[in-house]
Protein backbone atom coordinates (compact mmCIF):
# COMPACT_ATOMS: atom_id res chain seq x y z
CA UNK A 1 0.00 0.00 0.00
CA UNK A 2 1.61 3.36 -0.85
CA UNK A 3 1.18 6.70 1.64
CA UNK A 4 1.42 10.17 0.92
CA UNK A 5 2.05 12.48 3.66
CA UNK A 6 1.91 16.29 3.01
CA UNK A 7 2.43 19.54 4.42
CA UNK A 8 3.96 19.17 8.38
CA UNK A 9 3.04 15.64 8.13
CA UNK A 10 5.76 15.14 5.08
CA UNK A 11 7.95 17.31 6.89
CA UNK A 12 8.21 15.50 10.46
CA UNK A 13 8.11 12.47 8.48
CA UNK A 14 10.78 13.35 6.28
CA UNK A 15 9.20 11.60 3.42
CA UNK A 16 6.76 12.57 0.76
CA UNK A 17 5.54 9.05 0.10
CA UNK A 18 6.29 5.34 1.01
CA UNK A 19 5.29 1.72 0.64
CA UNK A 20 4.47 0.00 3.50
CA UNK A 21 3.04 -3.57 4.07
CA UNK A 22 0.71 -3.70 6.64
CA UNK A 23 1.06 -6.05 9.77
CA UNK A 24 -2.02 -8.25 11.24
CA UNK A 25 -4.53 -6.16 12.60
CA UNK A 26 -4.29 -2.94 11.18
CA UNK A 27 -7.60 -2.94 9.76
CA UNK A 28 -8.69 0.21 9.64
CA UNK A 29 -7.47 4.34 9.07
CA UNK A 30 -7.32 4.29 12.99
CA UNK A 31 -5.23 1.46 13.17
CA UNK A 32 -2.71 2.66 10.65
CA UNK A 33 -2.41 6.06 12.80
CA UNK A 34 -1.71 4.61 15.56
CA UNK A 35 1.01 1.67 14.39
CA UNK A 36 2.57 4.15 12.27
CA UNK A 37 3.06 6.39 15.62
CA UNK A 38 5.16 3.64 16.90
CA UNK A 39 7.35 3.29 13.66
CA UNK A 40 10.00 5.88 14.91
CA UNK A 41 10.73 9.22 16.81
CA UNK A 42 9.67 11.48 13.23
CA UNK A 43 6.43 9.06 12.80
CA UNK A 44 5.53 10.20 16.53
CA UNK A 45 6.42 13.41 16.29
CA UNK A 46 3.84 13.76 12.85
CA UNK A 47 1.33 11.69 15.10
CA UNK A 48 1.31 13.19 18.03
CA UNK A 49 -2.30 14.03 17.98
CA UNK A 50 -3.40 11.70 15.79
CA UNK A 51 -6.86 12.60 15.99
CA UNK A 52 -6.37 16.06 14.29
CA UNK A 53 -4.77 14.08 11.07
CA UNK A 54 -6.98 14.21 8.13
CA UNK A 55 -7.00 11.05 6.05
CA UNK A 56 -8.02 10.42 2.16
CA UNK A 57 -8.36 6.62 0.66
CA UNK A 58 -7.44 6.82 -3.24
CA UNK A 59 -7.91 10.52 -3.04
CA UNK A 60 -11.33 10.35 -1.51
CA UNK A 61 -11.55 12.02 2.45
CA UNK A 62 -12.24 9.63 4.91
CA UNK A 63 -13.56 9.23 8.74
CA UNK A 64 -11.03 7.44 10.60
CA UNK A 65 -13.33 4.50 11.54
CA UNK A 66 -13.13 3.35 7.67
CA UNK A 67 -11.43 0.26 6.74
CA UNK A 68 -8.14 0.07 4.64
CA UNK A 69 -9.57 -2.70 2.21
CA UNK A 70 -9.18 -1.60 -1.28
CA UNK A 71 -7.04 1.02 0.10
CA UNK A 72 -4.13 1.73 -2.72
CA UNK A 73 -3.17 5.23 -1.77
CA UNK A 74 -3.49 6.31 1.59
CA UNK A 75 -2.72 9.98 2.19
CA UNK A 76 -2.46 11.79 5.30
CA UNK A 77 -2.50 15.53 6.00
CA UNK A 78 -3.31 18.36 8.17
CA UNK A 79 -6.30 20.01 7.86
CA UNK A 80 -6.76 22.13 4.67
CA UNK A 81 -5.55 25.59 4.50
CA UNK A 82 -6.63 26.71 1.00
CA UNK A 83 -8.16 29.15 -0.67
CA UNK B 1 -18.08 6.07 6.44
CA UNK B 2 -16.80 8.39 3.08
CA UNK B 3 -17.55 12.11 3.14
CA UNK B 4 -18.47 13.84 0.40
CA UNK B 5 -19.72 17.33 -0.62
CA UNK B 6 -23.49 15.86 -1.40
CA UNK B 7 -23.57 15.65 2.61
CA UNK B 8 -24.66 19.44 2.13
CA UNK B 9 -27.84 18.63 0.63
CA UNK B 10 -29.21 19.34 -2.60
CA UNK B 11 -32.41 21.42 -3.43
CA UNK B 12 -32.91 19.40 -6.11
CA UNK B 13 -33.46 21.74 -8.75
CA UNK B 14 -34.43 20.78 -12.38
CA UNK B 15 -31.70 22.45 -14.52
CA UNK B 16 -29.28 20.69 -16.23
CA UNK B 17 -26.03 21.68 -13.94
CA UNK B 18 -23.12 23.89 -15.53
CA UNK B 19 -19.83 22.22 -16.34
CA UNK B 20 -17.29 23.60 -14.55
CA UNK B 21 -14.01 24.93 -15.00
CA UNK B 22 -11.68 23.97 -12.75
CA UNK B 23 -7.90 24.22 -13.22
CA UNK B 24 -5.09 24.10 -10.40
CA UNK B 25 -2.00 25.93 -11.75
CA UNK B 26 1.36 27.74 -10.78
CA UNK B 27 0.89 30.65 -12.97
CA UNK B 28 -1.01 33.87 -12.85
CA UNK B 29 -4.77 33.83 -13.08
CA UNK B 30 -6.40 35.94 -16.34
CA UNK B 31 -9.62 36.85 -14.06
CA UNK B 32 -9.87 39.36 -17.04
CA UNK B 33 -9.93 36.33 -19.37
CA UNK B 34 -12.04 34.15 -17.00
CA UNK B 35 -14.54 36.96 -16.39
CA UNK B 36 -14.90 37.77 -20.32
CA UNK B 37 -15.63 33.69 -20.87
CA UNK B 38 -18.07 33.28 -18.40
CA UNK B 39 -20.34 36.33 -19.14
CA UNK B 40 -20.95 36.07 -22.70
CA UNK B 41 -24.11 35.15 -24.42
CA UNK B 42 -27.13 37.08 -23.72
CA UNK B 43 -28.52 34.54 -20.96
CA UNK B 44 -26.18 35.75 -17.71
CA UNK B 45 -27.24 38.25 -15.86
CA UNK B 46 -25.42 38.09 -12.53
CA UNK B 47 -21.64 37.40 -12.28
CA UNK B 48 -20.44 37.43 -8.75
CA UNK B 49 -16.38 36.55 -8.87
CA UNK B 50 -14.16 35.78 -5.66
CA UNK B 51 -10.73 36.54 -5.62
CA UNK B 52 -8.35 35.51 -2.13
CA UNK B 53 -4.94 37.25 -2.35
CA UNK B 54 -2.11 36.87 -0.67
CA UNK B 55 -1.72 39.11 2.54
CA UNK B 56 1.60 40.58 3.83
CA UNK B 57 0.65 40.40 7.00
CA UNK B 58 1.77 43.56 8.16
CA UNK B 59 5.13 43.75 6.13
CA UNK B 60 6.23 40.21 7.79
CA UNK B 61 5.50 38.07 5.16
CA UNK B 62 7.80 37.79 2.00
CA UNK B 63 5.38 34.74 -0.16
CA UNK B 64 3.08 32.11 1.15
CA UNK B 65 3.63 28.76 -0.35
CA UNK B 66 0.81 26.70 -1.49
CA UNK B 67 1.46 22.78 -1.60
CA UNK B 68 -1.55 20.73 -2.80
CA UNK B 69 -2.38 16.69 -3.62
CA UNK B 70 -2.05 16.73 -6.79
CA UNK B 71 -5.09 14.71 -8.66
CA UNK B 72 -6.89 14.89 -5.90
CA UNK B 73 -6.75 18.87 -5.42
CA UNK B 74 -8.94 19.11 -8.66
CA UNK B 75 -11.33 16.13 -8.16
CA UNK B 76 -12.69 18.06 -5.19
CA UNK B 77 -12.56 21.43 -6.34
CA UNK B 78 -14.78 19.95 -9.28
CA UNK B 79 -17.05 18.30 -7.03
CA UNK B 80 -17.51 20.93 -4.93
CA UNK B 81 -18.29 23.54 -8.31
CA UNK B 82 -20.82 20.25 -9.39
CA UNK B 83 -22.73 20.39 -5.95
CA UNK B 84 -22.85 24.58 -6.62
CA UNK B 85 -23.98 23.36 -9.89
CA UNK B 86 -26.96 21.37 -8.46
CA UNK B 87 -28.00 23.25 -5.91
CA UNK B 88 -28.43 26.84 -7.48
CA UNK B 89 -29.18 27.28 -10.92
CA UNK B 90 -25.87 28.23 -12.30
CA UNK B 91 -25.25 29.29 -15.93
CA UNK B 92 -21.27 29.09 -15.34
CA UNK B 93 -19.40 28.13 -12.54
CA UNK B 94 -15.21 28.43 -12.52
CA UNK B 95 -13.19 27.66 -9.79
CA UNK B 96 -9.03 28.40 -10.21
CA UNK B 97 -6.61 27.59 -7.21
CA UNK B 98 -2.94 28.69 -7.38
CA UNK B 99 0.35 26.67 -6.27
CA UNK B 100 4.05 27.57 -5.58
CA UNK B 101 5.26 30.46 -4.13
CA UNK B 102 2.39 33.64 -4.36
CA UNK B 103 3.85 37.08 -3.32
CA UNK B 104 1.90 39.46 -1.18
CA UNK B 105 -0.90 41.06 -3.49
CA UNK B 106 -1.04 38.35 -5.86
CA UNK B 107 -4.31 36.03 -6.03
CA UNK B 108 -4.33 32.72 -4.56
CA UNK B 109 -7.83 31.45 -6.08
CA UNK B 110 -10.63 32.82 -8.12
CA UNK B 111 -13.78 31.51 -7.97
CA UNK B 112 -16.77 33.08 -10.37
CA UNK B 113 -20.40 31.95 -10.33
CA UNK B 114 -23.24 33.22 -13.49
CA UNK B 115 -26.83 32.81 -13.17
CA UNK B 116 -29.81 34.92 -14.46
CA UNK B 117 -30.20 36.39 -11.26
CA UNK B 118 -27.79 37.63 -8.55
CA UNK B 119 -28.90 36.08 -5.70
CA UNK B 120 -27.80 32.39 -6.93
CA UNK B 121 -24.42 33.19 -7.99
CA UNK B 122 -23.57 35.36 -4.80
CA UNK B 123 -24.37 32.11 -2.69
CA UNK B 124 -22.95 29.77 -5.65
CA UNK B 125 -19.76 31.78 -5.06
CA UNK B 126 -19.90 31.91 -1.00
CA UNK B 127 -20.71 28.11 -0.89
CA UNK B 128 -17.59 27.42 -3.17
CA UNK B 129 -15.31 29.26 -1.12
CA UNK B 130 -16.28 28.27 1.69
CA UNK B 131 -16.16 24.60 0.78
CA UNK B 132 -13.05 24.73 -1.03
CA UNK B 133 -11.42 26.46 2.22
CA UNK B 134 -12.23 23.01 3.76
CA UNK B 135 -12.42 20.14 1.65
CA UNK B 136 -10.00 20.87 -1.33
CA UNK B 137 -6.39 19.54 -0.05
CA UNK B 138 -4.03 22.62 -0.22
CA UNK B 139 -1.63 23.63 2.21
CA UNK B 140 -0.20 27.53 3.25
CA UNK B 141 3.19 28.31 4.80
CA UNK B 142 4.43 31.13 5.43
CA UNK B 143 7.90 32.52 4.41
CA UNK B 144 8.84 35.75 5.90
CA UNK B 145 11.08 38.42 4.67
CA UNK B 146 13.47 38.09 7.14
CA UNK B 147 14.77 34.91 5.10
CA UNK B 148 13.24 32.38 7.20
CA UNK B 149 10.44 29.89 6.25
CA UNK B 150 8.04 30.63 8.67
CA UNK B 151 5.32 27.74 9.78
CA UNK B 152 2.04 26.26 8.33
CA UNK B 153 -0.70 28.63 8.32
CA UNK B 154 -2.95 26.71 10.98
CA UNK B 155 -6.71 26.07 9.63
CA UNK B 156 -9.35 28.31 11.64
CA UNK B 157 -12.50 27.43 13.17
CA UNK B 158 -13.89 30.07 11.59
CA UNK B 159 -13.58 28.41 8.04
CA UNK B 160 -15.52 25.24 9.20
CA UNK B 161 -18.24 26.89 10.93
CA UNK B 162 -18.68 28.70 7.87
CA UNK B 163 -19.05 25.32 5.39
CA UNK B 164 -21.30 24.11 8.34
CA UNK B 165 -23.64 26.70 7.81
CA UNK B 166 -24.49 25.28 4.65
CA UNK B 167 -25.81 22.45 5.62
CA UNK B 168 -28.38 23.76 7.78
CA UNK B 169 -29.87 26.02 4.91
CA UNK C 1 -40.11 61.43 7.33
CA UNK C 2 -36.73 61.50 5.31
CA UNK C 3 -35.55 57.88 4.03
CA UNK C 4 -32.15 57.35 4.40
CA UNK C 5 -29.70 53.76 3.76
CA UNK C 6 -28.76 54.43 7.45
CA UNK C 7 -32.41 53.07 7.83
CA UNK C 8 -30.61 49.82 7.44
CA UNK C 9 -28.85 50.21 10.50
CA UNK C 10 -25.52 50.50 11.39
CA UNK C 11 -23.21 47.78 13.46
CA UNK C 12 -20.91 50.59 14.84
CA UNK C 13 -17.21 48.92 13.50
CA UNK C 14 -14.85 51.32 15.10
CA UNK C 15 -12.63 51.29 11.19
CA UNK C 16 -12.67 54.22 9.08
CA UNK C 17 -14.86 53.57 6.09
CA UNK C 18 -13.36 53.34 2.82
CA UNK C 19 -13.60 55.85 0.75
CA UNK C 20 -16.14 54.91 -2.11
CA UNK C 21 -15.34 54.71 -5.93
CA UNK C 22 -18.59 55.84 -7.20
CA UNK C 23 -19.43 56.31 -11.63
CA UNK C 24 -22.30 57.19 -13.69
CA UNK C 25 -21.30 56.18 -16.75
CA UNK C 26 -22.20 55.79 -20.48
CA UNK C 27 -18.87 53.75 -22.00
CA UNK C 28 -18.06 50.18 -21.23
CA UNK C 29 -16.79 49.35 -17.52
CA UNK C 30 -13.07 47.92 -17.57
CA UNK C 31 -13.88 45.45 -15.26
CA UNK C 32 -9.88 44.11 -15.03
CA UNK C 33 -8.88 47.77 -14.48
CA UNK C 34 -11.15 48.62 -11.64
CA UNK C 35 -10.58 45.01 -9.85
CA UNK C 36 -6.70 45.34 -10.28
CA UNK C 37 -7.13 48.94 -8.80
CA UNK C 38 -8.78 47.23 -5.38
CA UNK C 39 -6.63 44.27 -5.19
CA UNK C 40 -3.47 46.11 -5.00
CA UNK C 41 -1.57 46.11 -1.64
CA UNK C 42 -0.71 43.59 0.49
CA UNK C 43 -3.79 44.20 2.99
CA UNK C 44 -6.54 42.86 1.23
CA UNK C 45 -7.46 39.41 1.38
CA UNK C 46 -10.53 38.98 -0.51
CA UNK C 47 -12.04 41.10 -3.07
CA UNK C 48 -16.22 40.22 -4.03
CA UNK C 49 -17.15 41.58 -7.40
CA UNK C 50 -20.94 41.79 -8.94
CA UNK C 51 -21.14 42.56 -12.39
CA UNK C 52 -24.95 42.56 -13.65
CA UNK C 53 -25.40 41.92 -17.44
CA UNK C 54 -28.04 42.60 -20.12
CA UNK C 55 -29.97 39.58 -20.99
CA UNK C 56 -31.33 39.15 -24.25
CA UNK C 57 -34.29 37.53 -23.04
CA UNK C 58 -34.59 34.51 -25.41
CA UNK C 59 -33.66 36.72 -28.52
CA UNK C 60 -36.05 38.92 -27.67
CA UNK C 61 -33.81 42.20 -26.54
CA UNK C 62 -32.31 44.03 -29.38
CA UNK C 63 -31.21 46.66 -26.15
CA UNK C 64 -31.91 48.25 -22.56
CA UNK C 65 -32.11 51.84 -22.28
CA UNK C 66 -31.07 52.99 -19.08
CA UNK C 67 -32.52 56.61 -17.82
CA UNK C 68 -31.19 57.93 -14.17
CA UNK C 69 -31.80 61.43 -12.26
CA UNK C 70 -28.46 62.77 -12.82
CA UNK C 71 -26.82 64.39 -9.44
CA UNK C 72 -29.34 62.00 -7.12
CA UNK C 73 -27.95 58.82 -9.26
CA UNK C 74 -24.42 59.43 -7.74
CA UNK C 75 -25.42 60.93 -5.11
CA UNK C 76 -27.29 57.54 -4.19
CA UNK C 77 -24.93 55.14 -5.08
CA UNK C 78 -22.32 56.97 -2.73
CA UNK C 79 -24.40 56.88 0.04
CA UNK C 80 -25.20 53.37 -0.61
CA UNK C 81 -21.47 52.79 -0.73
CA UNK C 82 -20.65 54.54 2.35
CA UNK C 83 -23.45 52.45 4.23
CA UNK C 84 -21.67 49.35 3.07
CA UNK C 85 -18.19 50.37 4.24
CA UNK C 86 -19.76 51.60 7.75
CA UNK C 87 -21.52 48.20 8.50
CA UNK C 88 -18.43 46.13 7.04
CA UNK C 89 -14.82 46.13 7.64
CA UNK C 90 -13.74 46.97 3.39
CA UNK C 91 -10.72 48.29 2.43
CA UNK C 92 -12.35 49.73 -0.68
CA UNK C 93 -15.24 49.75 -2.54
CA UNK C 94 -16.18 50.54 -6.06
CA UNK C 95 -19.80 50.82 -7.38
CA UNK C 96 -20.04 52.01 -11.47
CA UNK C 97 -23.54 52.12 -13.44
CA UNK C 98 -24.15 52.72 -17.02
CA UNK C 99 -26.79 54.96 -18.48
CA UNK C 100 -27.79 54.89 -22.58
CA UNK C 101 -28.22 52.11 -24.94
CA UNK C 102 -26.70 48.70 -23.57
CA UNK C 103 -26.41 45.76 -25.77
CA UNK C 104 -27.31 42.17 -24.89
CA UNK C 105 -24.35 40.68 -22.99
CA UNK C 106 -22.95 44.36 -22.00
CA UNK C 107 -22.75 44.54 -18.53
CA UNK C 108 -24.78 47.29 -16.81
CA UNK C 109 -23.82 47.90 -13.18
CA UNK C 110 -20.52 46.93 -11.45
CA UNK C 111 -19.44 46.70 -7.64
CA UNK C 112 -16.67 45.45 -6.05
CA UNK C 113 -15.58 45.21 -2.47
CA UNK C 114 -12.30 44.19 -1.07
CA UNK C 115 -11.70 43.20 2.55
CA UNK C 116 -9.51 41.07 4.54
CA UNK C 117 -11.53 38.80 4.87
CA UNK C 118 -14.26 37.00 2.44
CA UNK C 119 -17.75 37.07 4.47
CA UNK C 120 -17.38 40.72 4.96
CA UNK C 121 -16.21 40.98 1.38
CA UNK C 122 -19.48 39.05 -0.05
CA UNK C 123 -21.95 39.95 2.42
CA UNK C 124 -21.03 44.12 1.43
CA UNK C 125 -21.49 43.39 -2.28
CA UNK C 126 -24.68 41.83 -1.91
CA UNK C 127 -25.61 44.74 0.57
CA UNK C 128 -24.53 47.13 -2.08
CA UNK C 129 -26.42 45.45 -5.05
CA UNK C 130 -30.09 44.99 -2.95
CA UNK C 131 -29.79 48.73 -2.20
CA UNK C 132 -28.85 49.38 -5.94
CA UNK C 133 -31.69 48.74 -7.04
CA UNK C 134 -34.56 49.46 -4.50
CA UNK C 135 -33.07 53.23 -3.90
CA UNK C 136 -30.62 54.46 -7.07
CA UNK C 137 -32.77 56.46 -9.48
CA UNK C 138 -32.33 54.49 -12.82
CA UNK C 139 -34.85 52.91 -15.03
CA UNK C 140 -34.69 50.30 -17.73
CA UNK C 141 -36.89 49.84 -21.20
CA UNK C 142 -36.84 47.96 -23.78
CA UNK C 143 -35.82 48.16 -27.22
CA UNK C 144 -36.78 44.85 -28.84
CA UNK C 145 -35.33 43.15 -31.96
CA UNK C 146 -38.52 43.86 -34.17
CA UNK C 147 -37.92 47.44 -33.74
CA UNK C 148 -40.48 48.85 -31.74
CA UNK C 149 -39.80 50.51 -27.92
CA UNK C 150 -41.26 48.36 -25.51
CA UNK C 151 -41.99 48.84 -22.25
CA UNK C 152 -40.57 50.19 -19.55
CA UNK C 153 -39.16 47.01 -17.12
CA UNK C 154 -41.52 46.66 -13.95
CA UNK C 155 -39.98 46.91 -10.24
CA UNK C 156 -39.92 43.36 -8.58
CA UNK C 157 -41.07 42.65 -5.42
CA UNK C 158 -38.12 40.00 -4.87
CA UNK C 159 -35.84 43.30 -5.19
CA UNK C 160 -37.70 45.20 -2.17
CA UNK C 161 -37.93 42.38 -0.30
CA UNK C 162 -34.25 41.71 -0.91
CA UNK C 163 -32.87 45.33 0.58
CA UNK C 164 -35.59 44.78 3.04
CA UNK C 165 -33.66 41.80 4.95
CA UNK C 166 -30.91 43.76 5.72
CA UNK C 167 -32.98 45.73 8.01
CA UNK C 168 -33.75 42.51 10.36
CA UNK C 169 -29.87 41.68 10.56
CA UNK D 1 -40.72 75.29 -7.68
CA UNK D 2 -39.13 73.18 -10.21
CA UNK D 3 -40.85 69.75 -10.80
CA UNK D 4 -38.56 66.79 -12.28
CA UNK D 5 -40.24 63.87 -13.95
CA UNK D 6 -38.58 60.50 -14.94
CA UNK D 7 -38.80 57.49 -17.17
CA UNK D 8 -42.76 56.59 -17.66
CA UNK D 9 -43.59 59.92 -15.75
CA UNK D 10 -41.96 61.53 -18.09
CA UNK D 11 -43.37 59.71 -21.16
CA UNK D 12 -47.17 60.55 -19.89
CA UNK D 13 -46.71 63.81 -18.97
CA UNK D 14 -45.07 64.94 -21.86
CA UNK D 15 -42.25 66.80 -19.99
CA UNK D 16 -39.35 66.57 -18.56
CA UNK D 17 -39.29 69.38 -16.27
CA UNK D 18 -40.99 72.45 -15.17
CA UNK D 19 -41.64 75.50 -13.56
CA UNK D 20 -45.20 75.51 -11.43
CA UNK D 21 -46.66 77.76 -8.43
CA UNK D 22 -48.36 75.88 -6.03
CA UNK D 23 -51.72 77.60 -5.03
CA UNK D 24 -52.71 77.83 -1.38
CA UNK D 25 -53.23 74.50 0.33
CA UNK D 26 -50.88 72.38 -1.66
CA UNK D 27 -48.63 71.78 1.38
CA UNK D 28 -47.37 68.14 1.64
CA UNK D 29 -46.03 66.02 -1.63
CA UNK D 30 -49.34 64.14 -1.17
CA UNK D 31 -51.19 67.47 -1.82
CA UNK D 32 -48.67 67.82 -4.90
CA UNK D 33 -49.29 64.33 -6.43
CA UNK D 34 -53.46 65.15 -6.51
CA UNK D 35 -53.18 68.83 -7.35
CA UNK D 36 -51.17 67.83 -10.48
CA UNK D 37 -53.37 64.86 -11.23
CA UNK D 38 -56.47 67.29 -12.31
CA UNK D 39 -54.21 69.70 -14.91
CA UNK D 40 -55.14 67.83 -16.80
CA UNK D 41 -55.15 64.12 -19.50
CA UNK D 42 -51.96 63.78 -19.32
CA UNK D 43 -51.22 64.44 -15.78
CA UNK D 44 -54.35 62.01 -15.15
CA UNK D 45 -52.33 59.37 -16.99
CA UNK D 46 -49.35 59.99 -14.83
CA UNK D 47 -50.48 59.85 -11.46
CA UNK D 48 -53.72 57.36 -12.04
CA UNK D 49 -52.49 55.41 -8.67
CA UNK D 50 -50.33 58.58 -7.06
CA UNK D 51 -49.21 55.94 -4.32
CA UNK D 52 -46.82 54.36 -6.27
CA UNK D 53 -44.77 57.43 -7.64
CA UNK D 54 -41.66 58.29 -5.81
CA UNK D 55 -41.11 61.45 -4.54
CA UNK D 56 -37.33 63.19 -4.01
CA UNK D 57 -36.77 66.58 -2.78
CA UNK D 58 -34.11 68.40 -3.56
CA UNK D 59 -32.67 64.43 -4.80
CA UNK D 60 -33.55 63.32 -1.72
CA UNK D 61 -36.24 60.10 -0.98
CA UNK D 62 -38.96 61.22 1.13
CA UNK D 63 -42.45 59.63 1.87
CA UNK D 64 -45.39 61.29 0.18
CA UNK D 65 -46.42 62.90 3.64
CA UNK D 66 -42.92 65.07 3.28
CA UNK D 67 -44.10 69.20 3.44
CA UNK D 68 -42.66 70.73 1.00
CA UNK D 69 -41.56 73.80 2.19
CA UNK D 70 -38.30 74.76 1.54
CA UNK D 71 -38.51 72.23 -1.89
CA UNK D 72 -36.48 74.14 -4.60
CA UNK D 73 -36.98 70.66 -6.95
CA UNK D 74 -39.01 68.10 -6.46
CA UNK D 75 -39.01 64.74 -8.55
CA UNK D 76 -41.40 62.45 -9.33
CA UNK D 77 -40.67 58.81 -10.94
CA UNK D 78 -41.69 55.14 -10.95
CA UNK D 79 -40.24 52.74 -8.67
CA UNK D 80 -36.56 52.22 -9.66
CA UNK D 81 -35.09 49.62 -11.80
CA UNK D 82 -31.92 50.15 -12.39
CA UNK D 83 -28.91 47.52 -10.97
Amino acid sequence: MKLAYFAWVRERIGLAEEEVQLPAGVETVDDLLHWLKGRGANYDSALQAPEIIRVAINQEHVDHSEPLAGAKEVALFPPMTGG
Amino acid sequence: MKQHPDDAGSQGSAHAPARPTVRVETGRIDMAAETARLSGGGAVGGLVTFSGYCRDEGGRLAALELEHYPGMAEREIEKIALEAAGRWPLLAVTAIHRTGMISPGEEIVFVACASEHRQAAFEAASFLMDFLKTRAPFWKREHLVDGTAGGWVESKDTDDAAADKWHRL
